[in-house]
């Protein structure tokens, strides 16, 4: 029951390459035009994305042949990214999600790496929950107001 | 290391060519799934440490030179492109025009190489190396080193993926020269056709994600 | 190419020589080739394993040192996942059967098969020479950030897994492109034996998982050489990332390991029952089931890793749907021995053991998956005996099983059935002595690579370890009869089994091009019914 | 289910273990019925149709039954519904610390684990806590990843470095109890163990306004030789003269030493204050590296003790 009898040849006509090949260097003229002159903040991220997949669509359908094939390359294809979205959401639902219950466990305890530590330029240690090695400081009135304070208001989901 | 089949069209266990040619696509597409799944680690890290020092990538990426960028979308883009064109002569038994657009793609992917030693180049005499030889100042934010280690971690494994192409391309421009292929027989250009796109599809997402960061 | 046409020849003796045999593309010698391999690490990681047990005896340390005794159970892992028991089944018998079995002359890629074959020497070559620079201490896991600070050679046994990595890719690929193009005619979806619907369903997890591994395993070698500082917390990174990179390929890893053990396990069952198999579809559903839902659980083995309790939430309720169709595949089998004529030879004994036994690993997942007992057992001797049950209980006595049934038609002799059933029992017995004593171990709180422990598990420990060596000796008597079987076992007939599988329908050992005539499809694969029927007539 | 002493469960001893107990019980007895259905009917059908002749006749048709297959899916799916809502409420239960605990900050380090009061007791592989009281343990690491494991309080929690991880227990009963390490940590991951001794109040609190104080009315040798066991020294540095992991303290003090990069250094007061603080500069010959820094954990007092009682090994 192999699937090979649908597969005459396709020839594509030139003028649908170029025209596909004109609409991705387009696509590509915006996303750097949206990139560098507009600042919408997060939603910026979304529609470089959309951008991109578009292209992507577009790559694979035509130049691909996958709107040509059979349905069981797409389906590899989509199942290949489907897989992978299933590896970053599920990975964030722990890294994104890790203060729940307590603002300490998200934050690292001193987040500037090593090979930082000496330089002064770096003003944002102040802001996370610094906390230096010397155990004597460890009881800090932050430390201990921000878990205290933390746990009476509990957040159970 | 995609597989392609000898001079001879039909392998003695295939029923007929068409049945040969299915087997090869269906092989070479499951190669490209694999493809997408290792790079799909490295965006995975990136989600990541993009969600967690989000004003350190923002920082970091504006030393990203944007124009030579966009320019290596350009060219990935037009050599897939010539690339496809390719597929689409040979498909047709013009081996001649199929050996020059294979040539142009070629040419194409060495500009991309020359354009990222430039940008690699620049970016050693900064000192913005991954990991612990990182040794530029400049950037505001928690741990800059982390940007360029996945940033060279990226675009690194894409420019090995770039060579690899090239080399299996060159070797495709040999055998058409010794015209092993026509029209009745091309998968080997047409599996080249499938990795390079794919290569491009990478490269696609690759630029707005490191050089497009607000 | 025309072959000499006297009936004797035989994949095994035709074409001769040496080189005839490296240079194979015959699927069934890759497939022996594989088997030899596999034998020989199983070999030492199986002594590994009795070196560990008897050290073990006392608690302190009897004559290895506690970075010897690391180094000895991380290569125990390490030798046993990554060398034996991934590419066993699906590289080793899969790749001699699962043609034949669909009726093909070979695989589609046969010398991508070769390649994939030479790449699994080339990264054991390299696994030897990092044990000999200077062995691994990390635990089979090199979670970091202590295998990114330790000085033993990871990145060396780092190239190795990623070469080994490709390997498994290619087998899985070269299956699934068989199974959808290279089937006989007449043999639709529903026709295939179930022992191709386990390879189907490996082999997707294997081209889906295994990249991960590769980019996990580049990423740890960037890691130790350029100080990459993404899984460093000096650096800024988190090591917790890593656990969720490796863990994303390794517990689809460990249904690679399982599902082709319950391909073997459907064909013994409904061969030695002389019966159809119950629940056909239910069977092939749930291996394909199995092979997608094991993506999205990786996480119950971190859940006192300290993720977040969100995301403990999810992957303990989502790896309760792993385990329903484990649970069905093994009801259904047992409903397939209803009514049927059962015929207890050794492949059917190892058949029942891992009815028994797998279903003792499948149930103390429950344990697991439950989050507040598993914050009590996660690290301790209750997960080595979990996935000894799982992976030894279950993989290991179907490939036992499935060995002993095609063993006839890979090697033409007869293996003697009084000394398998003999070897069966001590293994059965050795097996049981030695984990389930782990249990009790593990719910007390014993935890998991300990060089030394505490008095009171001595007891526990040494009655383990007696089990141990009953269980080496249950391997070194089937080694004995199984080699002594090559030369002088009986003849073996095409068809000492009475089964309807197309492997059965050819000589044994098969013709160089399985076939010599282009088999039918005229029953489904278990039809013993139909088929017996008319013979009557 | 009241608490079950039983031989394969450590005597349940935390608020929490009984809860944890009775869900354990409740899947060891459905899964052991499952077990015994499965085992039990494949042996007696194994053994009722058995074959009897070789090549026996015809073998019954069935090969499907709905009915059944639709029982026993839907049967483990309750099953394993209950045990995860169940398990998931005890979890919630175990990761939300009461608001009036005590707070003692655990932290890992290669190979031993330091626990430290807010009154600045400071105690290494030992866990001192008054019963029936909510103890919160804020845990990080120093190097690797560890995983503090009390077996009798059914509590564990990776410990890891640059990251605060949050555990809680409350004990019910006095006692002493096992304190592990479950996170592969190298080649001390067996020796990381320690004892959570749990005393009533009034004991509990005589011992805190005890240690609370840096060794009063004690000479500095009788101090240092307490901070000799309390701080582990023992584990490397012997007194005996016999080589464990570190030299050994008996004649160390004044003698002539030579390093691993070939100088020498007379072993004063400074060269011992220096080892313990960062040891990892002046490397006695023959000995490797892996002497865990103080610095933080040690009092300037509890040094001068430290010092005074290795002098004293001299005599």
């Amino acid at each position: 029951m192999s699937d090979s009898k649908n597969n005459t040849i396709h020839i594509l006509p030139l003028s649908l390459y170029l025209s596909i090949g004109s609409i991705l260097l387009v696509l590509t003229a915006i996303t750097v035009w949206v990139g560098v002159s507009f600042d919408f903040g997060p939603i910026n991220l979304i529609v470089a994305m959309l951008i991109a997949a578009t292209k992507a669509t577009l790559v694979a359908l035509y130049f691909m042949h996958l709107k040509y094939d059979s349905k069981v390359y797409l389906s590899l294809f989509i199942g290949g990214i489907l897989f992978l979205a299933i590896f970053i959401v599920f990975t964030m639902l722990d890294t994104m999600r890790r203060q729940d219950i307590y603002e300490i466990k998200g934050t690292p305890l001193n987040n500037m790496a090593e090979m930082y530590q000496g330089l002064s330029t770096v003003d944002s240690i102040s802001d996370s929950t610094d906390v230096s090695t010397d155990v004597s400081t460890i009881f800090t009135d932050t430390i201990q107001t921000d878990t205290t304070q933390q746990s009476s208001d509990i957040k159970i989901d | 290391m995609s597989n392609h089949s000898p001079s001879t069209n039909l392998q003695s266990h295939f029923a007929d060519a068409a049945q040969q040619a299915d087997a090869a696509k269906l092989g070479m597409w499951l190669f490209l799934v694999t493809e997408i799944l290792l790079f799909g680690g490295l965006f995975v890290a990136y989600a990541i440490y993009r969600a967690w020092y989000p004003e350190m990538f923002f920082n970091a990426h504006e030393y990203l030179d944007i124009t030579l960028g966009a320019t290596n979308t350009v060219v990935l883009i037009t050599s897939s492109v010539t690339m496809a064109l390719a597929i689409r002569s040979i498909q047709l038994d013009k081996k001649k025009q199929c050996m020059n657009y294979l040539i142009i793609t070629v040419v194409l992917a060495c500009v991309f190489l020359v354009i990222k030693y430039f940008e690699y180049e620049h970016k050693f005499h900064l000192g913005q190396l991954p990991g612990k030889f990182y040794t530029f100042e400049g950037i505001e934010g928690t741990n800059p080193h982390i940007f360029f280690s996945i940033y060279f971690a990226m675009t690194g494994l894409h420019g090995f993926h770039v060579i690899g192409g090239i080399g299996f391309i060159t070797w495709l421009i040999t055998r058409v020269k010794r015209n092993a292929f026509s029209s009745a027989y091309y998968t080997p250009v047409e599996m080249a056709g499938l990795y390079w796109h794919l290569v491009d599809l990478i490269w696609i997402f690759l630029f707005p994600l490191l050089y497009l960061i607000s | 190419m025309n072959l000499p046409n006297e009936a004797k020849i035989n994949y095994l003796n035709y074409p001769k020589g040496l080189k005839s045999w490296l240079l194979t593309v015959d699927h069934k010698r890759i497939g022996v080739m594989y088997l030899a391999a596999i034998t020989l690490f199983f070999a030492i990681g199986g002594l590994l394993a009795l070196v560990i047990r008897t050290e073990l005896f006392t608690p302190d340390n009897m004559f290895l040192t506690k970075k010897m005794y690391n180094q000895m159970f991380t290569l125990h892992g390490a030798i046993m996942i990554f060398l034996f028991i991934i590419p066993s089944i699906p590289a080793a018998l899969g790749n001699f059967i699962l043609p034949i079995q669909i009726g093909a002359k070979d695989v589609a890629f046969p010398r991508l098969n070769l390649a994939s074959w030479y790449i699994y020497v080339f990264g054991s070559l390299f696994c030897l020479y990092s044990i000999w620079e200077g062995a691994v201490d990390t635990g089979w896991t090199f979670y970091t950030p202590y295998s990114s600070t330790t000085d033993t050679s990871v990145v060396s046994m780092m190239l190795g897994v990623f070469i080994l990595g490709f390997s498994s890719i290619f087998t899985g690929l070269n299956f699934i492109v068989t199974v959808h193009k290279l089937r006989a005619p007449g043999m639709t979806w529903y026709k295939m034996p179930l022992m191709i619907w386990g390879l189907y369903a490996t082999a997707i997890i294997q081209v889906l998982a295994t990249p991960v591994l590769g980019i996990t395993v580049v990423l740890l070698i960037l890691e130790r050489t350029l100080g990459m500082g993404i899984f460093d917390p000096a650096m800024g990174g988190d090591p917790v990332l890593f656990q969720h990179f490796f863990w994303f390929y390794s517990h689809p890893a460990v249904y690679i390991m399982i599902l082709p053990g319950m391909g073997i396990i459907s064909e013994l069952i409904a061969t030695f029952s002389h019966k159809k198999i119950f629940g056909y579809k239910a069977i092939a559903f749930s291996s394909l089931g199995i092979a997608f839902t094991s993506f999205l659980v990786w996480a119950h083995h971190m859940f006192t890793s300290g993720q977040s309790e969100f995301a403990a939430m999810i992957f303990s309720f989502l790896t309760f749907f792993v385990g329903i169709p484990s649970g069905i595949k093994v009801f259904n089998w047992v409903a397939t021995m209803y009514k049927g004529s059962i015929d207890l030879k050794t492949p059917m004994l190892y058949a029942i053991s891992f009815l028994i036994l797998f279903s003792v690993g499948g149930l103390t997942g429950i344990f697991l998956g439950a989050l507040s007992v598993d914050i009590h057992l996660h690290d301790t001797y209750f997960i080595v005996a979990h996935f000894h049950y799982t992976m030894m209980g279950g993989t290991v006595m179907a490939l036992l099983g499935g060995l002993h049934y095609w063993w006839p038609k890979m090697f033409g002799r007869m293996y003697s059935e009084f000394w398998g059933r003999i070897a069966c029992a001590f293994i059965f017995i050795g097996f049981n002595m030695t984990f389930f004593t782990q249990f009790i171990l593990g719910t007390r709180g014993m935890p998991r690579r300990y060089a030394t422990y505490m008095d009171q598990f001595q007891p526990l420990h040494g009655f383990s370890s007696i089990g141990s060596y009953v269980l080496g000796f249950g391997f070194l008597i089937m080694a004995i009869y199984l080699i002594h079987s090559l030369r002088n076992g009986k003849i073996a007939s095409a068809n000492p089994w009475g089964a309807l599988t197309f492997e059965w329908e050819t000589t044994s050992p098969p013709h160089p091009h399985n076939f010599e005539h282009e088999p039918k499809v005229t029953h489904g694969p278990y039809d013993f019914d139909t088929v017996l029927r008319e013979r009557e007539e | 289910m009241d608490s079950t002493s039983s031989t394969y469960l450590p005597t349940p001893s935390s608020t929490i273990a009984p809860e944890v107990d009775a869900l354990f019980n409740f899947i060891l007895l459905a899964s052991f019925a499952i077990f015994v259905i499965v085992v039990a009917v494949t042996l007696y059908f194994s053994w009722r149709y058995r074959r009897k002749v070789a090549g026996d006749g015809l073998t019954y048709g069935v090969d499907h039954n709905i009915k059944l297959e639709i029982l026993w899916t839907t049967i483990p799916t309750i099953l394993i519904l209950i045990v995860f809502v169940w398990g998931f409420k005890t979890y919630i239960k175990m990761n939300v610390v009461p608001g009036d605990a005590i707070e003692i900050k655990a932290t890992g380090q290669k190979w031993f684990w330091t626990f430290d009061y807010k009154e600045g007791a400071n105690l290494v592989n030992e866990l001192v806590v008054p019963v029936n009281k909510p103890i919160k343990l804020l845990l990080s690491s120093q190097d690797v990843i560890h995983s503090l494991f009390v077996p009798a309080f059914r509590i564990k929690m990776d410990v890891l470095p640059n990251r605060y991880t949050i555990t809680w227990f409350e004990a019910t009963h006095t006692g002493e109890f096992d304190l592990f390490c479950t996170e592969f940590c190298g080649d001390g991951h067996s020796e990381m163990i320690g004892k959570v001794k749990v005393l009533p109040p009034d004991e509990y609190a005589i011992w805190l306004e005890k240690s609370s104080v840096l060794g009063e009315g004690l000479t500095l040798e009788e101090y240092g030789a307490e901070l000799y066991k309390t701080k582990a020294c023992y584990t490397c540095h012997s007194l005996d003269g016999s080589l464990i992991q570190g030299p050994s303290f008996k004649g160390r003090f004044g003698s002539e030493l030579t390093m691993t990069d070939g100088t020498t250094v007379v072993s004063d007061e400074n060269y011992l204050r220096e080892s313990i603080l960062n040891p990892r500069t002046k490397i006695a010959e023959g000995f490797k590296p892996i002497m865990p820094t103080f610095q933080g954990i040690l009092k300037d007092r509890q040094i001068d003790a430290l010092i005074a009682y290795i002098k004293a090994m001299n005599e």
